[in-house]
């Protein structure tokens, strides 16, 4: 049987990964569709025939589930992620980010890549962080912002930006980049990773969803960068 | 079938306003340039909406204003041969000569094809674009694709301007032929004296977009006043058989019983035709000339003798082979002593009658 | 083929359908939009030439979320199109169908630029010779615009080619129903490591459409050729 | 302005400012290319050809891509143009110039149909009484393309007002700098009940795009009717 | 300036192969249709890069292939009349005519713009598109721009041809003010035997490409083997004073002793004229003719008979006034027993000289 399943882009490597080996094990088909979770919830909710929904924030699944569209008892946190701070590979020392820290002068006049501050969750976070530390004023306005977190992680290994803030899982995959500082978790709000199946959904997405909660899933998933909810 | 005109139209910096009824055959428009020749034919052909008017052929109305009646120009079955050609530029020669008869009716009149485009010349070009034609073909084909078009009414802007003399003389005989057999009604505008002389049935000259004189072509022809393409149109039409064709190249004519000799024509013995004689190649003699190398010598009395502003006059002359026009001065009249009803010889050059003034046929109001 | 993958092939394959099904359908709604916009005068020509328009001036993804909520499942004219047994939610024919919305407007400009350059004498020529108006747009107007009439279609294909906005935002994004070769890449750049992928589909889709300008440049020259004469 | 914020106004004025200089500057080119593609015979015409519809065919992520290799700080260009004082990183200049390179193709193809629907004899007229080459272009050619160049314009600025994805992949999304009205409307259209913020921006990007749009048909329209003669 | 051309071009269909040195003034350039006249025209103007050839004007040469030397057309400093107008439709009227005027040099000699414009009769134009002009308005701006644009080479491609007998008339002169004073050279072609008659200083008669038959307007008008433009065209030019202006509207001319009647013409008294005289006009007589309405009677003797294919034949009388051509039958030669030497008067009517066939100015080659 095949299973549609609508993730946010930034799940790509993990799930295709994950799909990977639940394909061989159930012999179902998985197909995801991967774009931003605003286009697939709005999707959804115009009658696209998603089986599952992975978003990366949590207020699209909100959206869905307070339309009935998503079947509220299987929605889970699947995932988690953290903030890193990122530059060029071999670019300096790793730091520790604290109220003092002079952003700014590390930027040498450059730009700080984000993904959008008030619209992608990347951004979100990323801006509430540096609010936490009073850093935000310092950088605002030379913040650049991209369309999604990957393309942000674009903007440093190309050159075109010094310094970018970013998921941990996106800084280790790129190893034109590397990690200068991480964000601790409390700086912002929990990164989470909802998933439901929607209220058409058969029963091998629901099997694919408990897989995605299952160990061997679970191990791609911290291989890749993420952290899983809770921890 | 009487082709009835009248249109007023309105256009920065003229008005045009004329009314004419046309009998059937060929209505020449004659004007200087800009006097709304083709103004007046774009309204027949139904690409221009006038004001005001009606044209109709008979009871066939193509349009009229106040009636509201308006016949789209794809339902009134033209040949129009425009002024600048209008060749469409993405057919060939050939598809350009066919595009009328895509159209045409089931059961019109066609024309021959073959013969056609042999008239005119163009056999040679029928794979070619009109881009890569010369400007005298180009015209040859906007003639061809007209005439092939089975029009109930041709429309013709100056469509000979472009040609040579003797492609002229190969073409003018069709137009005559479409007059005479097929009674196509023809409105056709030229400069051309010749043309006029040659085509006409009715004249209708215009100067700034009115009518300042319309009649038979003989009459308008004749009338010194008017000559509206210059007084060198002036002349009589003479009915004549062709008698004997001479070995020296020569055409023997009869005409009432008088003899008229022609550079040799192409019509066969015992035929008839019609000979054009223009005013200003006769002269008059009071007396039977002698030794003179005109051959063509016709006594006659003097009808009329009518001079208009300038120093000519118009003497008509009645021969036994028919009325005859001579222009000359009214000096050599007086010198004459020419008055009405006096007898003389009208004296007329052999060679001064060109092959394009003989037709092959009657036409009405000729003689 | 030992160059691109199963998915990538199927994403070729797809854009290809995509382009060409969209240019085609959309080819005579363009030439009569084209034409009534160049011909005739009528109340609410500046309205449509400005509908005619809206793609362009849009945010694709504006356009895309129009669509969704114009020809989703749920949409009015989606229901419509379903009860005509067209079904364009999150199929192929959604894709062609965004792609078409959004190449449209490049299609009438350049149709319309096209007759209007032809001279109106020779439509009239062709009426005084018993051509109805419908024939003589097929006679005359229609085969000497053909330069614009590729000129367009090239345009709208290779737009359709390269359309991701409106497409993904209209049908998502998924692999052998509605990936078309723009989405792919997205796709790929989306994933770490998958630049080399990424180019190659880009350059796949280069060479697609340089194909296809080859031939309109072809097409198109020989038929100016034609009507220039030479 | 009561109805938009000061944000959405910025974004709207930068918007503008965008558009007509994207659509300004690049008209030269546009016209210099489409004369040489309509009019020259050279080696390498396929290649030109090819790469001037190059922004059209490619998914516009890539074409920002591409530009930001080519003209962010690090790239060749980049550095050139840094040199000359100017400086398009993260820019609105940047936003011009994406904006400007995705329109080229369009307005190139607009121009070089008119050029291609000039009659070339009356350039050899002009030639004839002694007009050197670059007087019958200005002379003759120009004011002959005058509706085409309107079009062209006028598809520019609409593609402009409209360019969403090469500008934020090249010049990313800073507000006052370079966030352009579709980048705004994209943001609004991110988080859950942004749709009325968003639509407010659509609006007014159609109301600025239908004025162009409208003045072009005026303009071109005169333009046209002068050479018709009516 | 003498205008020498050399061009061998490969037509599809026809190969155009001409040489010919055409001597100060205007040469005519003659042929049916498709003979390739504007071809060679448009080498001359550079629009058309011929396989092989050179053209110069004197020693200004505009091209020649075999040096490789290729004047740009923009250099050639012309005045291209085209066959189909080629106005700038963006322009004005007033606008075209000065766009010549943009580009001439400095010191280039200016025509009077007010006179050519008054000559035209396109004075009230002058703010109207090309669009919304007649064909023959169409035609006279493009002849008025040409003129303006202070040319070194005027080529006219059928320049009068939509235009009516009387606006030819006032253009004609221009031409010829062209040609005698200011010294141009033109190259013109025409199908009009009137205007080869009255402006040709030398004749290109050509025939599918090919130069037939080259040489002094005058000499080649004569030869009624060719007669380019038709018999018609043959005649003689007399060189007269004008003696005086008559109250009856004639006017008086001297010739050598003789005495010319004419249809009032607008030269002053003294001033001298050239006169052409048709042959086809000129009858013979060999005894002094008595009671004829014809006004000119020049006694001569025959110089010369020439005959052709035709039933006709071109005597050649030497009068007082100067040589006279008559174009007679051979019929009534032998008739009168015309032979060399012998004496005979030519009558001429007084109308049959148009008003087109006088020139102001003397020509060489012209006696
Ligand atoms: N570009 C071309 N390609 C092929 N044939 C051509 C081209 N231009 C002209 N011709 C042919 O060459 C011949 C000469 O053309 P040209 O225009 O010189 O004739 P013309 O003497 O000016 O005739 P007209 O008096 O009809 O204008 C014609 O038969 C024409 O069809
Ligand atoms: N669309 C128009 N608008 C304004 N004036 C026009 C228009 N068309 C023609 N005219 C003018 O009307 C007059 C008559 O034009 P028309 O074309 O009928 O002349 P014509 O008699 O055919 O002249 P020609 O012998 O030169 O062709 C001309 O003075 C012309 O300038
Ligand atoms: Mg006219
Ligand atoms: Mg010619």
């Amino acid at each position: 049987e095949e299973v549609l399943v609508f993730a946010a882009a930034s799940l790509e490597t993990a799930l295709e990964l994950a799909a990977e080996e639940f394909e061989a094990d159930t012999g179902h088909e998985v197909t995801a569709s991967y774009a931003g979770s605003s286009v697939l919830a709005r999707q959804i909710q115009a009658g696209a025939p998603a089986d599952l929904f992975l978003s990366a924030n949590q207020e699209w699944m909100d959206v869905l589930e307070a339309a009935g569209l998503v079947a509220a008892e299987t929605r889970v946190d699947l995932l988690g992620n953290s903030l890193v701070l990122i530059g060029r590979s071999g670019g300096g020392a790793p730091v520790v980010i604290s109220p003092g820290f002079d952003l700014a002068e590390r930027l040498e006049g450059g730009a700080l890549a984000m993904a959008l501050v008030d619209a992608v969750p990347a951004g979100i976070y990323g801006k509430a962080a540096l609010r936490k530390f009073g850093l935000w004023e310092q950088v605002a306005g030379s913040v650049a912002q991209a369309v999604n977190v990957r393309a942000a992680l674009a903007l440093v290994s190309s050159g075109a930006a010094p310094l970018g803030i970013v998921y941990a899982s996106d800084a280790m995959a790129d190893d034109r980049v590397q990690v200068i500082a991480r964000f601790p978790g409390d700086s912002h709000a929990p990164i989470v990773y909802p998933a439901a199946a929607t209220v058409t959904a058969d029963d091998a997405a629901l099997d694919f969803l408990s897989f995605l909660q299952g160990d061997a899933a679970r191990r791609i998933f911290v291989e890749q960068g993420f952290t899983l909810p809770g921890e | 079938m009487t082709l009835s005109v009248r249109v007023s139209h309105r256009l920065p910096g003229m008005d045009i306003k004329v009314a004419f009824d046309a009998p059937p055959g060929v209505t020449v428009l004659f004007g200087r340039s800009g006097s709304g020749k083709t103004t007046i034919v774009n309204a027949v052909a139904g690409l221009l909406k006038p004001d005001a008017g009606r044209v109709a052929v008979d009871d066939w109305v193509l349009f009229d204003t106040e009636k509201g009646h308006w016949l789209p120009p794809y339902r009134r079955r033209l040949g129009y041969i425009f002024q600048e050609g209008r060749l469409f530029p993405h057919l060939t020669v050939s598809q350009n000569l066919s595009y009328g008869s895509w159209f045409a009716p089931r059961g019109a009149r066609r024309e021959n094809r073959g013969k056609v485009i042999e008239m005119l010349g163009i056999g040679h070009l029928l794979d070619r674009r009109p881009a890569l034609l010369s400007g005298g073909e180009k015209q040859r084909v906007a003639i061809g694709r007209a005439l092939l078009a089975s029009p109930r009414l041709i429309l013709a802007d100056e469509p000979l301007a472009a040609l040579d003399d003797a492609r002229k003389a190969e073409i003018l005989p069709y137009f005559e032929r479409l007059r005479d057999e097929v009674s196509v009604p023809i409105l056709y505008v030229t400069h051309s004296a010749a043309e006029v002389a040659r085509l006409a049935t009715s004249v209708v000259a215009l100067q700034s977009g009115q009518v300042e004189r319309h009649g038979p072509a003989a009459e308008v022809l004749s009338d010194p006043s008017v000559a509206p393409a210059g007084v060198r149109a002036v002349g009589a039409v003479l009915q004549a058989r062709v008698h004997t064709h001479h070995p020296d190249g020569l055409t023997e004519l009869e005409a009432g019983g008088d003899r008229l000799f022609l550079p040799r024509i192409p019509h066969r013995e015992g035929e008839s035709v019609r000979v054009r004689i223009a005013a200003q190649e006769v002269m008059l003699a009071d007396r039977e000339p002698q030794g003179l190398s005109a051959l063509n010598v016709l006594k006659g009395t003097v009808l009329a003798i009518r001079s208009g502003e300038g120093p000519g006059a118009i003497v008509s002359v009645q021969t036994r082979a028919g009325m005859v026009l001579a222009r000359i001065t009214r000096r050599s009249a007086e010198a004459l002593g020419l008055r009405e009803g006096m007898e003389c010889y009208a004296v007329v050059k052999t060679v001064a009658i060109a092959p394009e003034d003989i037709g092959g046929h009657v036409i009405e109001g000729s003689k | 083929m030992g160059w691109l993958g199963p998915e990538e092939w199927s994403a070729l394959m797809l854009s290809l359908r995509v382009a060409f099904w969209a240019t085609l359908v959309s080819m005579p709604f363009a030439v009569f939009v084209a034409y009534a916009l160049a011909r005739w005068q009528f109340p609410g020509r500046s309205v449509v030439n400005g509908l005619v328009h809206l793609p362009l001036i849009l945010p694709p993804v504006v356009t895309g979320y129009l669509l969704l909520l114009g020809f989703g499942t749920q949409g009015p004219l989606g229901g419509l199109l379903a009860k005509a047994g067209i079904v364009v939610a999150f199929r192929w024919t959604g894709a062609a169908l965004a792609a078409g919305v959004m190449a449209f407007p490049l299609m009438v400009r350049a149709i319309r630029l096209s007759i209007e350059a032809v001279d109106p004498r020779l439509e009239q020529a062709g009426a005084s010779l018993g051509a109805p108006r419908v024939m003589v747009f097929l006679t005359v107007t229609l085969p000497m615009i053909l330069p614009g009439l590729v000129a367009g279609a090239v345009l709208a294909f290779a737009k359709a080619m390269g359309e991701f906005g409106a497409t993904i935002t209209f049908v998502s994004n998924i692999p052998g129903q509605t990936q078309t070769l723009p989405l792919a890449v997205h796709s790929f750049l989306q994933v770490p490591g998958g630049e080399p992928a990424a180019m190659r589909l880009v350059i796949v889709s280069i060479g697609v459409a340089m194909g296809a300008l080859l031939l309109s440049e072809f097409v198109g020259r020989r038929a100016a050729a034609r009507v220039a004469g030479t």
